[in-house]
This record gives structure tokens, sequence and C-alpha cells, in this order.
């Protein structure tokens, strides 16, 4: 079970401060909704997990966050995440791919972000994979820009977010 | 932890101790030994686990035994004594409304509260009304049939004939 | 007559292998992988030991320590009962919980842990073949690629040259999709084995009793579980169709662990493990071609096949014939050139290739045939009915030889098309559609006019790991003139119970009622090869038949001892003998039964038994001319059928009820494929619909009202010229929806859609043509 | 297939339902028609530690009007909402809702508090209660509050319902005459969820002006939606083809369906517009 899911936006911020943010670990995990670090294996190579609860469903992973391309000249990143279900159900990866480019002061952000999922989930939860993997991003972004403004995220999996996000769905299409 | 549940099941009262997580299905198979009643898909798609509870026609598959407390359960054993058929096994036997005999006792469960609920259906109301049953054998054609039969029974019209309609 | 089984039925007393309950009994679970291909680490299984009520855990390497971790398939291939190092499709048994309840026993189940290394999966058959991508079968010493046979029939230089110099040529790719039987109660088993008299008693969910006490033995024997010390029970059937043919890992486990503990061990598998690990129908790929002339007559045929196996070939064929009867493809027309070729590739899919209520990948050859014929009709602008009339074998040229080498035995396919299509109105059906296509609304009517080839078989030609398929009956007269009759086949809801009984009734004249027939238990039962593509009433209704006409011989001598005439003088006529010239000197059957136990000619074995072991002469070519008008909402893709006729030619009819419901039924398993049906992969492996919620069995409002009927052309030799009727519809309908979905969408230049045809699959044709 | 372990309660009030969510949070499901719950605890997707019957708790099953409000008990089975004579004669919309959720067992289990609350936009009710601008009672620690259905879907399975919260009532506003409303959707089967699916509830005054207007959409977006545009194109306006058109265009451009075995993107979004134009013209025929 394979998502894509593209997004593209403006922040006023400019582009080496979000440069800055994408491409730091600490940073960039702490707006993925669920997701902590534990360790850091090396440069590009970190432990973590991802905990997502929707509705009486609970998946939770188990396994490794890597930068797979941080090119400060061109400010292209590839980030990789990797885990395995902790029931031994199935796995999850996550693959999200950032542009940034100079856009009069602020940032012009081109993310994609490809989601597999395998197993127990993938069998009988297809029908979720889609429009969940939509909502985390939506509140990815959320809580990255909450961030770059100096705001607090909320890591954990809050609907709030999601309706701005679903709206700006809608209307993004008019 | 266990939960003690009285249930009358085909008429007999019982009461019994069953773990939350316990379905009705298993307790009625299992505990109670009922298995004519039958489980078919696990996802109430199939309809081989009906059951009457309270009369209404539910799918025991996806109830908790606990749910039933205090409840009255019907299942095929107790829609007729031994020997004697209602009008509705009748209709099925009649008209070849059964093969491999697994989907039956949920079939006509649920066509119990069908022909209580609509006495005198048209076999598009029959059709939708049996839609939670899958029946894998007869291609549904003499079921219908069958439950024509019982209704006519029922309402003491002279029934249809039984033998089979060629074209 | 009305069925004897059903009372049983109707009160809830039917008795399936679920239904069993024995002392002591353990129940398993089954640990399958998340993943469809992927290297096993570790199978951690101390936590599950901790979970109340588990009291063991199996794993491949336990297995492996009594070398009963791989078992063979019917095709002569090798199948894991456990894996003891890499997982080839997803589902696939991986371990095994055994515990004093089935709740204890899934807990235990989820408290295993097993660490993978997962592995890009080969799902595309096509992919699988390409030079380069990974071997799957490593353990098969010394294999270079994932092909596993090529298969041909027919004349290829012959076919070619009528090709080449043909006027009309058509091609048409098309996909038989993977597919699952659903009988309505999964598969299981109660192993039962007695460590004090080294005896196992399987009670299983199986469609061939004898044969798979021979395959039990075959695995097991090394350790001691020899053929006399097997008994294999198979009580009432919740429906088979071919599903419950095979050897699942599931049983041989169950057996495995009962073996070792002395325990019984009940394992029930539920839908989704049903669903997503046993035996698949179809996935054949299919590149059909025809030639004719343009007037519309048919020169040649050829067929190109893939045949996706999955993993391993387990699919359930007489041994001669991987590709089952597909070389039936060259259909119901009168022409003598074709040639069919057929490969067989591994991929990371559960294995079989079992019937689908289908004799031996007849469906797939039927639709093959019934596309391409509508295709040619399409291409010369011929109207479909008109083409298949003018190529029909005449009545008149049977038996037949068919290009493959099938001899038909008997066939009036003039006849049926002609009556299928007086019962529609087909006339007034074509005028209206012209009406219709006026105004741009969307009507097709479909055709299919198909044969048959059933009742396997004749031991020449046809075996199963060795063994003939004949079958078989024992019918035992009591003295007081009522009997039992036993068969090797086994009812799954044909109504053996009843059918037989009129069979036997009708050449003894002993009432249908005071005949008891069994089936399914190998210590009282004779050897028989089972009940699956329409085999048993070709066969075993055969044998019951042979063996009563021994016993009227049998009859005779004792009547003529009796009676004190000599055996000329005697007349038979079911129930009684007769003086010729003195009608009223008689004795009916149950008198000279009576004596046969009490007052029998000296000399003469006592008793009044026979057995008999048939063993067909040929096949059976059932045929039907089916006609299926759909209506088509174009806005939304909807189908809806508004009529389906099908006019069937099975022969005898013993049954007449029977016959029609079976008919029924076969016919809802058509549609099901042609609308419905598909088991979908991702390219990762997963199985997106392993639920009824998304497998898509049609239920009462999607199944239309069936309109069927007969014309009855006995099989000339088939002792009761009967010819076997239960898989017919289910071959025969799928193509006449298909043709009559694409007759719909002609005018706009669709000339094809692969089953399943969807509302969806309709709207993205129409789209794509700019209908809409 | 068998559930994991799990505490279960059956309390007889509405209070004590109250204080076990309070006590227990998180793990606590509540258990109402449980026909969307027990399979996902059957496949083990969920894991609740604790199960809430509310099944027993008595005057949470009812079909009334109280001044010019429908009232809903949301312990109401669906086989009641199907056959309740009141619902049959104002509004024949629950009549196309019912007869298509999943089947007559299942609705007699089956309640329309469990389908609204459970948060999925397959579910059938949401676009019906979007169309009928319903309010969702949800009685909690703090007493009942009213939630406008249109702030009640927040996410996938995720309502506005507060942990300790129970959806206890759904409250209909009974509409003029000159209304009508009809709900259908596309399913691969009987009993499957929507490939798209749509409601709509309208008022024509006697010059053929559209006077209200609800549009509902199931199972083409994340949640539960409103086709807010459509709305607004044919409020106080003739309902012409032209019109009905344009605003079932808004429709499927407004939606966010999701490709699965139903169909892709472009199919889900033309079947919308279909359904809009044809329920559109169906509550028409109704509202003579």
């Amino acid at each position: 079970m394979t998502t894509t899911i593209n997004k593209s936006f403006h922040l006023d911020h400019p582009v080496d401060q979000v440069w800055n943010n994408l491409t730091d670990p600490n940073k960039i995990v702490v707006c993925v909704p669920g997701a902590h670090l534990t360790e850091q294996v090396d440069e590009n190579n970190y432990k973590g997990g991802v905990e997502l609860k929707f509705g009486p469903v609970k998946a939770k992973y188990d396994g490794m966050v890597t930068f797979l391309e941080r090119d400060v000249a061109t400010k292209k990143m590839v980030l990789n995440g990797k885990g395995n279900d902790s029931k031994g159900k199935g796995n999850a990866e996550m693959t999200m791919n950032g542009q940034l480019t100079e856009k009069d002061g602020g940032t012009d952000i081109n993310v994609s972000m490809e989601v597999n999922i395998s197993g127990m989930l993938a069998q009988f939860g297809s029908r979720l994979i889609n429009d969940v993997s939509n909502q985390i991003f939506d509140q990815f972004i959320n809580n990255f820009k909450a961030q770059l403004s100096g705001g607090e995220v909320d890591n954990t999996l809050s609907a709030g977010s999601l309706v701005g996000g679903v709206i700006k769905g809608i209307f993004g299409k008019k | 932890m266990n939960k003690q549940i009285t249930v009358t099941v085909n008429g007999t009262q019982q009461t019994l101790e069953v773990e939350p997580r316990t379905l009705l299905v298993h307790m009625i198979r299992e505990i109670l030994n009922l298995t004519g009643t039958h489980i078919g898909c696990d996802t109430t798609s199939c309809g081989a686990c009906t059951i009457l509870m309270d009369d209404k026609s539910v799918k025991s598959c996806t109830v908790l035994a606990v749910q039933a407390n205090g409840k009255s359960i019907t299942t095929i054993e107790g829609v007729s004594t031994e020997g004697a058929m209602n009008p509705l096994q009748e209709g099925f036997k009649e008209n070849h409304g059964l093969h491999c005999g697994f989907c039956t006792p949920g079939m006509i469960m649920r066509a119990t509260e069908l022909l209580v609920n609509n006495p005198n259906p048209t076999e598009d109301e029959i059709r939708w009304g049996i839609s939670g049953n899958l029946c894998r054998c007869t291609g549904y054609n003499n079921i219908v049939k069958a439950i024509l039969y019982a209704s006519a029974k029922m309402r003491g019209v002279p029934t249809a004939s039984t033998e089979p309609e060629f074209v | 007559m009305k069925r004897k089984e059903d009372v049983r039925f109707l009160h809830g007393k039917g008795h399936y292998v679920d239904d069993i309950k024995l002392p002591g009994m353990l129940y398993m679970d089954i640990v399958r992988s998340p993943y469809a291909y992927a290297k096993i680490k570790k199978i951690d299984i101390e936590a599950a030991l901790k979970v109340p009520g588990v009291v063991t855990v199996v794993t491949g390497k336990d297995l492996e320590k009594y070398n009963l971790h791989w078992m063979p398939t019917l095709m002569s291939d090798t199948q894991m009962v456990l894996p003891t190092d890499t997982v080839m499709y997803q589902s696939q048994e991986v371990a095994a919980v055994i515990a004093t309840s089935r709740y204890a026993a899934r807990d235990g189940r989820e408290a295993v842990k097993v660490e993978y290394e997962p592995m890009k999966p080969l799902m595309d058959p096509y992919k699988s073949l390409e030079p380069g991508s990974p071997v799957l079968r490593t353990d098969k010493p010394n294999k270079k690629d994932n092909h596993i046979w090529h298969w041909e029939a027919g004349d290829k230089e012959k076919t070619e040259k009528v090709f080449a110099s043909a006027d009309v040529v058509v091609k048409q790719e098309m996909y038989i999709p993977r597919i699952h039987v659903v009988s309505i109660e999964t598969c299981g088993c109660v192993a039962d084995y007695d460590k004090v008299n080294n005896h196992l008693t399987m009670y299983m969910t199986t469609q061939a009793p004898h044969a798979i006490r021979t395959v039990i033995a075959l695995v097991a024997g090394h350790v001691g579980l020899t053929e006399e010390k097997i008994r294999v029970v198979s009580p009432d059937i919740g429906g088979g169709f071919g599903g419950k043919v095979p050897v699942y890992p599931g049983y041989v486990i169950a057996i495995a662990v009962s073996f070792l503990t002395g325990v019984p061990v009940k394992w029930i598998e539920d839908r989704s493990e049903n669903l997503q690990a046993d035996s698949f129908a179809r996935d054949y790929h299919i590149t059909a071609e025809m030639a004719g002339t343009k007037e519309g007559k048919i020169l040649a045929t050829r067929f190109k096949v893939l045949c996706d196996h999955g993993y391993t070939d387990a699919a359930a064929n007489p041994s001669k014939f991987p590709t089952g009867l597909f070389s039936i493809a060259t259909g119901s027309y009168d022409y003598d050139t074709a040639y069919m070729e057929a490969d067989a590739v591994y991929t990371n899919k559960p294995p079989g290739g079992v019937a689908y209520r289908c004799s031996f990948r007849v469906t797939e050859a039927v639709h093959a045939i019934e596309r391409i014929t509508d295709r040619f009709a399409l291409e010369i602008g011929k109207d479909p009915a008109k083409v298949r009339m003018e190529n029909f074998i005449k009545k008149e040229d049977f038996p037949w030889k068919s290009p493959t080498g099938w001899i038909y035995d008997s066939g009036d396919y003039h006849a049926g098309l002609k009556k299928v299509m007086e019962v529609v109105g087909y006339d007034a059906l074509r005028k209206e559609q012209a009406e219709k296509r006026a105004k741009g609304e969307l009507m097709g009517i479909g055709l299919s006019t198909f044969t048959e080839i059933v009742g396997a078989g004749p031991s020449k030609d046809f075996d199963i790991l060795g063994i003939k398929m004949f079958d078989s009956a024992e019918i035992r007269v009591h003295p007081t003139g009522k009997a039992i009759a036993r068969f090797g086949t086994k009812s799954q809801g044909q109504g053996h119970e009843t059918t037989y009984a009129q069979i036997i009734a009708e050449v003894l004249g002993i009432p249908a009622e005071n005949i008891q027939v069994e089936e399914g238990d190998t210590d009282t039962a004779p050897y028989g090869l089972g009940t699956y593509a329409s085999r048993s009433t070709p066969t075993a209704g055969a044998a019951a038949a042979v063996a009563a006409k021994k016993l009227v011989d049998k009859a005779r001598k004792i009547a003529a001892y009796l009676l004190e005439v000599s055996e000329d003088d005697l007349e038979w006529e079911p129930g009684k003998f007769s003086v010729k010239g003195a009608p009223e000197k008689t004795k009916t059957i149950q008198e000279i039964v009576f004596a046969a136990y009490t007052n029998h000619p000296q000399g003469m074995e006592a008793g009044f038994e026979a057995t008999h072991y048939y063993d067909p002469p040929n096949l059976t070519f059932p045929s039907g001319a089916y006609i299926c008008i759909v209506d088509i909402d174009k806005e939304t893709g909807g189908i809806h059928v508004r009529r389906f006729v099908a006019i069937d030619d099975c022969g005898n009819i013993i049954n007449p009820m029977i016959v029609q419901g079976q008919v029924h039924g076969g016919l809802t398993q058509g549609i099901a494929p042609a609308m419905y049906e598909e088991l979908i992969y991702d390219d990762d492996g997963n199985m997106l619909n392993g639920t009824l919620m998304d497998y898509l069995v049609p239920t009462a409002v999607e199944s239309p009202k069936w309109e069927t009927g007969h014309t009855v052309t006995p099989s000339p030799h088939h002792p009761i010229g009967a010819k076997g009727v239960g898989e017919s519809p289910t071959v025969g309908a799928p193509p006449a929806i298909a043709n009559a979905i694409i007759d719909a969408l002609s005018p706009y230049g669709i000339k094809h859609l692969d089953i399943p045809i969807t509302p969806y699959k309709v709207w993205k044709a129409l789209k794509e043509k700019g209908a809409i | 297939m068998i559930a994991a372990s799990f505490e279960y309660d059956a309390p007889s009030t509405l209070e004590e339902a109250i204080g076990l969510l309070q006590q227990h949070g998180e793990d606590a499901k509540i258990l109402s028609g449980g026909h969307s719950l027990i399979p996902m605890m059957k496949l083990r997707l969920a894991s609740p530690e604790r199960v809430i019957d509310i099944n027993g708790i008595p005057g949470l099953s009812y079909i009334r009007e109280e001044g010019g409000v429908l009232k809903i008990g949301a312990v109401t089975r669906e086989s009641e909402l199907e056959h309740s004579e009141l619902l049959k004669k104002k509004f024949p919309i629950f009549a196309d809702v019912t007869k298509l959720i999943a089947d007559p067992q299942v609705r007699n289990m089956g309640t329309i508090g469990g389908n609204l609350a459970h948060g999925d936009a397959a579910n059938d009710h949401p676009a019906a209660m979007l169309a009928l601008r319903a309010t969702v009672i949800a009685t909690g620690p703090g007493g009942k509050r009213s939630i406008p259905i249109d702030e009640f879907f927040l996410g996938f399975y995720t309502t506005a319902l507060e942990q300790t919260e129970i959806l206890t009532e759904i409250q209909i506003p009974v509409p003029s005459k000159g209304t009508g409303s009809a709900y259908h959707k596309l399913e691969r089967k009987v009993g499957d969820y929507a490939t798209a699916g749509t409601a709509v509830q309208l008022t024509i005054n006697d010059k053929g002006i559209c006077t209200t207007i609800g549009i509902g959409l199931t199972n083409v977006n994340p949640i539960p939606l409103r086709a807010t545009r459509s709305e607004q194109a044919l409020l106080n306006k003739p309902l012409t083809d032209e019109n009905i058109a344009a605003a079932a265009q808004m429709a499927s451009e407004d939606c966010n369906p999701s490709a699965d075995l139903r169909g892709d993107v472009e199919y889900k979004r033309a079947m919308v517009a279909v359904l809009v134009k044809r329920m559109i013209k169906k509550a028409i025929e109704r509202a003579k």
C-alpha cells in the first residue's frame, strides 16, 4: 500500500531559517504527530518511533530516521523513516522530499511524502491509510509552521489541525 | 474478569459465566453446544451466525455474550420440535432451498423475523430482506421461493407449486 | 423427489467439522506472515508460552526434526508445512500455537514475536519470467528461473499456415483473475491420534477423503502413520467448490501436533485466513486468436496462456494435465485447426489452482473461446448468434474429434441455441437495442454456447498421484429388502444421498426411501477419488448403476431357483421377476433378497451385495446455450442484468429439482467472477481484500432471478446416459455476461473488458472513448 | 476472529457511564450497536482495555417531535428509524439512508448515535445529518451541550466529543412544507461502504425558488463533507437544470476522495456530480 502526497505552500520566514528547522532532526521530528527520537546513531541516522491513534485504532512503530540528503546548496532534503509494527504485524516506511526556494524574502516549500504500509494495516486498514497519511501530513505542516513562528508544537495527533488541513484542501482547489 | 449472565435460550433460562469478550456465537456453540448456528465470515458479512435476540435477527458473531444478559435467544434448534417442521423449514425442503445446509439455519432465522415484519413480502422485498445472508450453493432462487411458500402457508393461502419451473 | 438429507440441516442437526468436540481436545491457531516475501530472522515464542492456556508453539524447526516441514503437492511440486527460513506469500503459516481453548490459542498467536527481513516480492508473473528476476524456489537445487512447466496441444505449423492465409484474424488479450471459492464453511479439521493403538482419526473438510488418506500416508508414513492406521472422516461439508480438495499445511500441523501429544487437536481457520492462504482459482493470462472468413466461417484458433501458480504448483489437476482440461478451448464449433500453449510461473502469491465450481480449467477455456468468438463476430459485423449457429458441430457428426484430440460424446448445439433464442425473444431484443442505441442508451445482449468436459476420468489418461480416477459404489441389501450404499465420493451439498438412492432404485426397484447412502468415512466406504469436476454422477453414479445391475443378475438366478424355471424364462421389470407367459408367477426383489439370506440355491454365495469400481470409457461433454441481457447506466457505469436464461444439456436427468438447483447455484458463481470477485494484491504482496467486506460475494440482490431450462442429449457411453451438471453454469455464465456488457458498449468502439466488469471499469472505458 | 481481553461495564444510568469514562479515560470505549467497534476488536485493529455498554441505560432510544424539532435518542436502532411512521411521513430521507446501511441484521443492532460518534466519513448518517442541519447533543460531567453538526466531525474517526462525553441525542429542525429530501449511495454490492453518497434536503417556495438547501457527501472526503459552494450556488435561486448541474460540478470539485478498491479519484468526483444532480431532482419531486 503506497500513497503519495504533495503539498506546496509559501512561508514568510527566510529560507535559511526554514532550512535549518527542516534539516534539524530534533526540530523536524517533533513536528511529526506521535513521533519521537530515542537516540542518535550517527550524523544521519536516528532511532525513534511513532505512535498513532485514530478513534479505537492504535498503531505503534519503532525504527530508524535517516537523512538521505541534506544539500544546503540546492536546499533539497530527503528524509526516510522506517519502522516495524511493535507487534510484528507489519512495517511502515515514509520518505519525505523537501525542496526550498527563496521567494520575495520568504520561502516556497515543496514537500512530497510517500508512505508505504505493509502487513496487517495494509490488509485490513487500507481504507485508512490515505486519509490518515493526509491527516498526519497536514498536521506536520501546521506544526512546522507553528515552530517557525516560535509557537508551541502539539506533537500528539490532534484533530483540530486536520480541519485546517482539510479546509485548505477544499478551498485550495477553487 | 468473567461476568455472570442470565439468558433464556430456546425457552430455557440459563445462568452462565463468560469472559466479556466471549462472542454470543461461541457461547451458543461452545458452551451451550447448540451447533446449528454457524460461523462463516467473522465480519458480519455472511449471516450464517444469525439468531434471534428478543425476536430480532442479529449476527451472533458480532454480539458479545454479555450483551445478551437478560435477553431471550432463539436458535434454529428452537424454531420447531424435532420431527415436526415449521412453514419455513418445510418451505426450504419442499422448494430445494438448501444444498450444503451451512447457511440454512441463518437464512431461516433471518426469514423468521422478515415474515413477522412483513407477512406478505414481494420477491424483491425478500431479496433485500436476506441481503445480509450469503449462500454459495443455491443461487438464491429457491430460497426466495421457500420464503414465499412459508409466507403463503402462514397466511393460510394456497402455496405455489414446489416443482421446478423450466422455461 | 425431495432431498433425503434436508431434514437434519433444517433442524440445525447437520454435523460439520467445527461441531466436533472430543475429550481433552486442544485448539490450534496459526501465526501468519505479514509479508509476501521475507527471511525469518527469529521466532520468539517465550511470551506466547506464558499466555494462560497455551500448551506449546510449533515452528518449522520443530517439524524439520521429523522431516514434516515440507509436503508434496498434487502436482508433484513441494510445499512448506511450516517455513524454516523464508516465507513466500503474505499470510503463509509461520508457527502454530496450541492451547486449551480457541481464545487462548488466539492470544498465544498474538504473543508470538517474529522478526522478518522483508524482501521485494515478485507479484507479476511476466516480470517473474524475465531473465535476471530473483529465483524464488532456492530450495530446489539448480533451479535457475521461476518457470514451472511448458505445455502445448494441437498442431502449431498447420495453425500458423491457416492464420497466415485467413482473411480475418482477431486477437484479444484477456486476464481471468485470481478468485476464491469462499465456501461458507471455511476449512478445518480435528486430528485425533491415539498413541496406544497408533491410530489416527482425521475429521476434516475434504472433498476427497480417500485420496487424502493416501496423501497423509505418503507424508507421514515414515514416522509410522501408515495407511491402515489412518481413518479420514469427512462429515457434512459446508460447500467445497474445489477449495476442499487440497491438503493445507494446517491439516498437517494438526496431525503432527496430535501425533506428538496424543491429544486431539482442532484447527478451524477464520475467513481471512481462508481468503488469504487457501487455494485460489483461475489466474490465467490468455492471448486468444481466431482466424476465419469474412463470411463468418471459423477456420482456426490459437491460445497462449501464462499461468500464475504462486510460490508452488499446488493445482488440483489430474497428473498428466498441468493445465487441466484447458484444451477444450476449441469450443462447440466445427473446425479442425488449433494450437495452444501454456507456461506456468512462480510468484509470491499463495499456491493453488483449484476449481471454483469448474472442471479443471474449463472455465478459463470457455471464456477464451466464447469471448474471441464474439470478437470475431464484431470484427466481421455479423450477429454473434448467427456466427455460432453456422459454426456449430452438427448433431449427426457426434462422436466428434476436436482439434486437440477430445472425442465429444454427444450434443445438439443448434437445438439449445434455438431454444434459448426463442425463450428470450432474441429478434425483438435486437430491435429494442437498435431503438435504444439511436437514443444513446446502453443495452447489451450476450451469448455463450459452450461445451464442458467432465467426469474425469478414463484410467488410461487420468490419475491423481498415480491413482486412477475411477470411482466406486458398494450396495448391500439387508434381508428385509432395505439397502445401504456406500461411495468413494463426498457430497458438499450436491444431494448424493438422494440422487444415488434414485439411481439404485431405478435399476433395482427398491424404493429410494429405503436406500441409505453413506460417504466420507474411509473405514467403511470403498476407495474413490472424491467429488469435484462434476465427476460424481458420471463416475460414482455409473458405478451405482453397474453394481445394481450385478445384483439384478444375481436376483435372476435366485428367482429362477425360487420359481423353479430357467433364467431365460424370466422377465425383469424394476422390482420383480415374472415368468414369461405366466405373469401371475412373480418374485419381488424383496422376496428374492430375503431368500438370498434364508433360502439361497446350494453352491451360490449367500447375501445380496455388489461393489463396482467404474472406469469411464470416456469423459462426458455437457453443453449449454445462455443469453444475458443487460442495461447500463451511462453516467455511473452501473450494470443491471435484466434477464439471464440458461438452457443446459446434461444428458438424462435423474432428479430435475436437484439439477435445476445446481444450475441456479452455478449461475450465481458465474456472475460472481464476471462482475464482482477478484483477489487483489498490491506490488508489495499485500492482499487488499482479505475479508468478505471487500471480497464481494453476491447476495440475493446482486444475483438475478435465473431462468433455466434444458435439452436432453444422453451420453451414449454412460450407463444411464447422464453427463454431470454441477459446474456448467459457472463455466458458461461469465462469457455470456461479459459479452452482453461489451455488446452494450460496442457502439463506442469498446471491444473487450477483463472480468470482473464493474461499474467503475465500464465508466472508465466510456470515459476513455469520449462517450461521457 | 477473537478480540483481546477487556473489562466490561454495563452501567444503568448515564451518570454512571460518564463516571466510568472519567475514571478510565483513553482506555475506555463506548459500546452502542457495536457493529463498527466489535469487528475492529476482532481483527485486533482496536484493543480497548474497557468497554462501556450503554445499551442498558433507559431513555436513550426514541423518535419524537417536540416544538418543531425532531429528537432521536442516540441508541435508537437503524431498524427503528427504517420503520418509523413519523420519519416516513416527514423525513423520507431516513428510509433512503437506513435501507442502504449494511443489512437488516446489522440494522437491528446498529444505532444512529454510534454511526455518528464513530466519526467515519464512510458511514451514511453523517452526510444526511449535514443535509438536515442536525445538532448533536453530548452529555458529559458538566451536563448537556449542543454541537452543531458542522462542528462535530474533526478527523478520521475523530469527533468533537470529549473523552468523557457520550452522544445522547440528535436534534433535527422539522422543515416547513415545500421541503423534500433524498439520499443515495453507489455501492459495489448491498451493504458496502459508499463509493460515493449524497444527501440532499431542500425547500422550494411557490415561485419555484430554493429557500433552504443542505447537501452532505459520504466517503469522498477524510471527514463527512458539506457541499458548501453547491448550497450557496442554489440558495434563493430557481432550481433549473443549469443551476443544478453547476452545483453538482462544484461538489465534485470540492470533495477530496481517496482512491481505493472502489475507484480512483476521477471516478469518485464524477459520481459525486451524478449523485448530487439526481438527489436534488429526487428531493424536488418529494418537495411537491
